[in-house]
């Protein structure tokens, strides 16, 4: 499955586990963020509806 | 119409919140496609073994490394200029994006710099100023999280990021200056296609497009999470008064 | 020429504090600004001053004669009183005139450094500094804070002898009786509602 | 503009500490070098110029969070606001100052601590060239870092992070001046390049350093 990476393997296999984590780190972080700040924003508009 | 309507914080949620989606699973779906091709499918350079396949990695996430901080610096720009919320929002949005694009940049330029120069980090002029531009992203993200008041962080890292793109600008000559460098000249730029191989050429230009428009989904995502705080603080703001 | 505000509003971190504020002070007269704390008489005054910009409204007085003055007043501790004053002097290019020393008690003190006054003694300086700049038109911000009785009372001899009388204008923030025959403008009534327009994050609302 | 220098230098020399402070960190750096690296000559000589540079911009950077904080405390800043003072004059003072409290000293030192660190006797006329006229623009970049953090609670920490990637450039060039000089080569280009950034940074940084103040004194 994995093709012959030779004696370079441990580089390459790094370069794209740490980068590809990082990149998911990244996109899963913005969409819970963004989902939060949703949440917190809706909350906090119903008490404004409410009192206005 | 005007491009400036998209500048009003609701007109630009409106607009976005129904792109992001489309544009966030395109970007995976081509970012897969791309780094599948480059990793699985393509052969081995004959000098520089196996490690021509980080190449994928390496030279979209450098691009996106400079290309975000121009983005800033023009956001900035507009911010000082035109008082547009959206854009100094924008600004401060892309920053941990660029932080992440400048890392793998490091990490991927130092590994593969390793088999062929034979150590892990060389001071070598091009990763040095990546570094450098790295600790210009620290700075920036470091002052807009100092700063309470939204629109003085806003005017203020915009000044920051005006100067800061200076300075980079003469750090890279003076780096260049400093260390004449061990690394090949640059391999991908578009009037030059001939110094990488089709082969290797194709799949890079679909991890390119990949990581720019993986960079649009997400700063449009995390602008519109910018403007809900935002939106929260001046809903709490009034609430309290 | 006087000093003139129209319809002016003022706001505090981005949200709107006073709105809809006119008033005018003629030469030699004086505006004591009365509220409670929070009001924003601070605000408004650094907004006249030119430290902060208003959001809506005009305010109209010759360029470069007005001056700031609140409980920091930039004294420096190492630094005497003689030199202290000579400093502001030196950048507003004014001499410092004798009758400022006498005017504020200072005369016996024209040697100290600033760091051994008393409290009192400092604020005295402090005041003393807009004998010296010349300006016409001084927006004052709870000038008394620390004065003890003797001292509000020469103050406001010197606002009134040295400063209106000769055709100068002040604008004060203050809780206290200052003794001056001047109009009074309570703030309260012109309290921001929380619809009032133009505060920084209105884009957002 | 002049008054203020006058005060700025009055107040660093009676306040004490203005001028001593930057040097002791200076000389305490140098001589902790050896400890660090060994006492081989020949090591030390090499890495003179690039130590001697790197400890008298850490000197530079020990102060740099007083050039406006005593003044924003007092309320000296918003009156000099409110004076026929231009506000970029009061940042360019503010930074000639600085560089006169500090940068001089150093410049006027970093000889004598040359020859601790067994510096090259070719080297000793560019480290003096290159660092009074590297110096200023320190300062300058300094004056800038110190106007954008004014207003903030624990600035200096951040402060040392906005300003160490400006001082970048400089460092490398000046470095490089003090190196070839000590290779017995010519080093008028880096020393040039020394100039040129010191002169742009005083034309251009005014500027931004007043901006930022008046972004944080509203």
């Amino acid at each position: 499955m994995i093709p012959d990476l030779g004696k370079y393997a441990v580089e390459v296999l790094a370069a794209y586990g740490v980068s590809i984590t990082l990149l998911i780190g990244l996109v899963l972080g913005s969409v819970r963020r963004s989902r939060k700040v949703k949440a917190r924003l809706a909350a906090v508009e119903a008490a404004w509806e409410s009192t206005s | 119409m005007s491009i400036w309507e998209y500048a009003n914080p609701k007109k630009f949620i409106a607009t976005t919140t129904p792109l992001v989606p489309w544009l966030l699973w395109g970007a995976i779906a081509i970012l897969t496609v791309g780094l599948i091709w480059g990793f699985f499918f393509t052969p081995d350079d004959v000098r520089q073994g196996s490690t021509v396949k980080i190449f994928y990695l390496h030279v979209p996430s450098a691009m996106m490394a400079i290309n975000v901080w121009i983005m800033m610096l023009i956001a900035s720009l507009v911010w000082l200029v035109r008082r547009h919320h959206v854009s100094a929002l924008a600004a401060k949005a892309a920053a941990p994006i660029g932080i992440v694009m400048t890392l793998i940049a490091l990490f991927t330029g130092a590994v593969w710099g390793q088999p062929m120069w034979g150590t892990w980090w060389a001071w070598d002029p091009r990763l040095t100023s990546f570094l450098i531009l790295f600790l210009f992203y620290l700075g920036y993200t470091a002052l807009w999280a100092a700063i309470e008041d939204p629109d003085t962080a806003a005017d203020l890292t915009s000044v920051l990021c005006i100067v800061g793109s200076v300075f980079a600008v003469l750090s890279r000559y003076a780096v260049n200056f400093w260390n004449q460098g061990l690394h090949q000249p640059a391999s991908l730029s578009l009037d030059k296609e001939e110094n990488v191989a089709d082969v290797f050429w194709y799949p890079a230009l679909v991890c390119i497009a990949g990581f720019v428009l993986l960079f649009v989904a997400l700063v449009l995502m995390r602008t519109a999470s910018e403007i809900r705080l935002r939106r929260m603080r001046a809903l709490e703001a009034r609430m309290r008064s | 020429m006087a000093l003139k505000v129209d319809d002016l509003t003022v706001a505090r971190g981005g949200v709107p504090v006073l709105a809809g504020i006119s008033f005018e002070v003629a030469d030699g007269a004086a505006l004591v600004l009365r509220g409670p704390n929070g009001i924003g008489k601070t605000t408004l005054l650094r907004t006249l001053a030119g430290l902060q910009p208003a959001i809506t409204g005009h305010i109209d007085f010759p360029e470069d004669t007005g001056a700031y003055a609140s409980h920091a007043d930039g004294i420096k501790a190492q630094l005497t009183v003689t030199e202290n004053l000579g400093f502001w002097g030196d950048v507003h290019g004014a001499d410092v005139p004798d009758t400022v020393f006498e005017a504020f008690d200072l005369t016996d003190l024209r040697d100290r450094v600033a760091g051994t006054l008393s409290a009192g003694q400092k604020r005295r300086l402090g005041l003393a500094r807009l004998g010296v700049i010349g300006r016409k038109v001084l927006f004052l911000d709870e000038p008394t804070v620390s004065l003890d009785g003797f001292s509000v009372k020469m103050f406001a001899t010197w606002l009134r002898e040295s400063h209106l009388a000769k055709g100068g204008i002040a604008v004060i923030a203050t809780h206290i009786d200052l003794g001056l025959d001047a109009p009074e403008l309570e703030l309260s009534p012109y309290k921001a509602t929380a619809d009032t327009a133009g505060g920084s994050d209105e884009a957002f609302l | 503009m002049i008054a203020l220098l006058k005060r700025d230098l009055t107040l660093a020399v009676r306040a004490g500490g203005g001028f001593g402070l930057g040097l002791a960190f200076f000389l305490i750096v140098i001589v902790l070098v050896p400890f660090g690296v060994g006492p081989e000559a020949e090591v030390l000589a090499r890495i003179a110029p690039g130590m001697l540079w790197v400890a008298a911009l850490l000197a530079a950077l020990l102060s740099l969070d007083r050039i406006f904080a005593l003044d924003f405390e007092d309320g000296s800043l918003p009156l000099l606001a409110t004076s026929p003072l231009p506000l970029e004059g009061v940042a360019l003072m503010k930074g000639v100052a600085h560089w006169v409290t500090t940068g001089l000293p150093l410049t006027i030192a970093a000889p004598l601590l040359g020859f601790l660190l067994n510096l090259s006797p070719s080297a000793y006329l560019w480290l003096l060239g290159s660092l009074a006229l590297g110096t200023p623009a320190l300062s300058m970049i300094g004056t800038f870092g110190a106007a954008v953090t004014v207003g903030l609670k624990r600035g200096g920490l951040l402060m040392s992070l906005l300003v160490l990637p400006l001082y970048v450039p400089t460092l490398i060039f000046g470095s490089e001046a003090v190196r070839r000089g000590a290779g017995g080569f010519d080093a008028t280009i880096p020393m040039l390049m020394v100039a040129g950034i010191t002169l742009g940074c005083f034309a251009l940084l005014p500027f931004a350093a007043a901006a930022a103040l008046r972004v944080n004194l509203r």
